[in-house]
């Protein structure tokens, strides 16, 4: 089957194009898809959109692709830890569409699952609700959010088998299943690939069937808010 | 004589039952934790994927792949469990998160709260507070009575972007504490020595009790 | 905290009614509650609705409940092995809600994480969609399905923690995970009780949020069809 | 000479691509595994919460908690990922399964597909067959091309409860293979010896080619 790729960019060659929607996993600078994002970068693709739920820093992460102005518009969360980003958006070079968190998580996961759109509460009643559908069950407001469907997923993970079973490492884990489920195709980079049969199948975090293409990286993993308390 | 910022924590940790699944916002609700009653355990949640939060690390154990929603590094205890963000959200969506203490920039007497933006100010988006007070059981909120202008956070009306519309059940302020029930703001409890006169000094929420 | 009973009839203590909706785990005979299906015979809650994949075999599994007539309802994709089941159903004396298995599942899970209603492809143009309702979607017809939010949670797992922390089986993780989600209480049986602590973090299947009483229970773990193949 | 049930699978097996993830239904679907070719490796999903989905097990081997959507007893394999119905689902709705093979009691000219009810009969419910067909990147239906009575099974329309609408991309009957195109079904191969003067002669369906 040869999932395994060499690089990034290998991993990634002949399916980035123009104006494309991309899935991209990790909360802040934790668990995101580093050495994709670089290739991507170095790929120069242009006019992006990415659903993240946060926007890189400076210099890291998301941020890379703001800086080479590769992103046409944001679906996120949260942005604040980006100047590049408020630089752009401010002089309206960059287009935001601000998710409430667990919407653009269940947004993603819908996609993955063929779920074109579903009810929520989340945002009833504020600047999220506007232009959405309004529904009533049992008496309450609901407002409908659709499914999520990318060209591209590309996520982190932990560990990998070669058939692309994925295991993931404590909240590293954050978007990366949903994003890499609502790809049509899903590229993820992991710290180690392991035999076929190495993996316990009842402790597979997602199953290979949502990975195309596997990539072993090396990573940085910046720490955004390093606190510690006295040993 | 008003709370400060840790008597106001303290406060709020009064809130917490044994056995609840807890989420608490950055910044004062944060302190919660160091005021946990004895006898009541809670289990923390991090909206970006874990149950069981614990203190934050050692220099020795500091681990990138292990942080919470305010991005800080902390650290796991015996009972914790990972899950992804859709699963996170579930939960809190779902109703299965206890309370939810968060900080606020000004709350109506309605219920209506707004802690995310400022027109024209530097909008760095609403993270999972949307989701928080739309889902989960009880929505306590920490703030300030009034800003530092000296004008009331607790308002007829909020003039900002809302969070949620009717979401807030309890307010803890430096003055004292504050429910919403039909018709405006209830006083729960005055911090020692503050006088209805000083709370209404500071309101412009309607107080019915 | 004290989550851990010491019966099936404790843990079931004070959560019954008549006329509740009942949501229970497993697929076949295997991963179902059987513990707490005897002990809700034991109590002779009646009029129960059942939300269940499928409803057992005579005299096992949610077979026991349809022979003793405490069933009113049941919501399942499958209800073919069991004899007491037709003839009630037959005779009228039994509901029947027909939900395909996907629908079942989806629709479990979205009562659990608190959406009431998300729209799909399954059933389009067959009496699944009578009147529900069609929304189009890229130009597709999708219906309209409703979360379940059940009064109670029946399920079984393989460990759990004191905290509620479970780890599921190989398949008899099945509908369990989603039924315990969508009850407004959920009572676990499993085969054994561990230290907190003694768990994976990074390897658990559904965290203890979602299980309010726990008990261990002894399992018949009855085949359905013994297939073999030559040694 | 029209094809038995083990050619048919024989011939269904020839649909498959390697990488592939494939769900096969109860019946004749499930012969197909045994006839898989050199050198194409498919994984088999089992719709109640497993890909990977390896033979019947010897006596030694049978496990109460390893079963197959038809309630089997079945093995794992060394790529083999467990996980729970909705997610089974989800993936099964959102596309990720390349293809499945299913019988069924009628398909029309337009790719509707009836294989869960009989009206009046037994009805045991369509289990994970709606899902199925609404979700799967290809649907291939395996059946005998007429029934008992030498009726055919592809129709003009079904008058059997349908489980999907225009959903079956090809047929493979025991006398051919025909594809569902516009304004008709278009015959692919057919079975040695097998004429199309045979085929028409139960074929209720429009034959554009």
């Amino acid at each position: 089957m040869g999932k395994i790729y060499n690089s990034a960019a290998e991993a990634l060659d002949g399916l980035l194009f123009d104006g494309m929607l991309i899935a991209a996993g990790g909360f802040g600078l934790c668990g995101i898809p580093e050495n994709l994002i670089a290739a991507i970068r170095d790929a120069g693709t242009k006019d992006l959109t990415v659903a993240s739920n946060n926007a890189g820093v400076d210099g890291f992460g998301l941020g890379v692709l703001l800086e080479s102005r590769q992103v046409k518009k944001m679906m996120s969360s949260y942005v604040g830890e980006n100047d590049e980003f408020m630089r752009q958006y401010l002089s309206g070079e960059l287009e935001l569409e601000f998710n409430p968190q667990g919407t653009l998580a269940e947004r993603m996961r819908s996609g993955g699952c063929g779920i074109p759109g579903f009810y929520t509460k989340t945002g009833v009643g504020t600047v999220i609700a506007e232009g959405k559908e309004v529904k009533q069950f049992n008496g309450e407001d609901y407002i409908l959010e659709e499914g999520i469907f990318a060209d591209l997923s590309i996520v982190k993970a932990w560990k990998a088998d070669e058939t692309g079973n994925l295991v993931f490492r404590k909240t590293a884990r954050n978007f990366n299943p949903p994003a890499a489920m609502c790809g049509k195709v899903c590229v993820v980079e992991v710290e180690e690939i392991v035999p076929t049969g190495s993996l316990d199948p009842d402790l597979i975090h997602l199953p290979g069937i949502y990975v195309n293409r596997l990539v072993q990286g090396n990573f940085e993993k910046r720490i955004e808010q390093r606190t510690v308390r006295e040993a | 004589m008003a709370w400060d910022r840790n008597q106001m924590a303290e406060r709020a940790a009064q809130e917490l039952q044994d056995g609840w699944y807890v989420n608490l916002g950055i910044g004062i609700p944060t302190l919660v934790s160091n005021y946990i009653p004895e006898g009541i355990h809670v289990t923390l949640q991090s909206e970006n994927g874990m149950l069981g939060m614990g203190p934050f690390p050692t220099e020795d154990e500091i681990d990138a792949d292990l942080i919470n929603a305010g991005k800080q590094t902390i650290t796991e205890l015996p009972q914790t469990a990972y899950f992804d963000s859709a699963t996170s959200f579930g939960m809190i969506r779902g109703g299965k998160i206890a309370m939810a203490i968060l900080g606020a920039m000004e709350v109506a007497e309605n219920g209506d709260l707004a802690n995310w933006m400022i027109p024209g100010k530097l909008v760095k988006g609403m993270g999972g507070a949307m989701d928080l007070v739309a889902g989960v059981g009880r929505v306590v909120v920490i703030m300030d009575h009034a800003n530092k202008r000296g004008e009331s956070k607790l308002l007829k009306e909020c003039t900002l972007p809302l969070t949620g519309k009717g979401v807030v059940d309890r307010i803890i302020t430096n003055l004292g504490v504050f429910d919403v029930v039909e018709g405006g703001l209830k006083i729960v409890e005055m911090a020692p020595d503050v006088t209805r006169a000083d709370i209404d000094a500071v309101t412009q929420a309607k107080i019915v009790a």
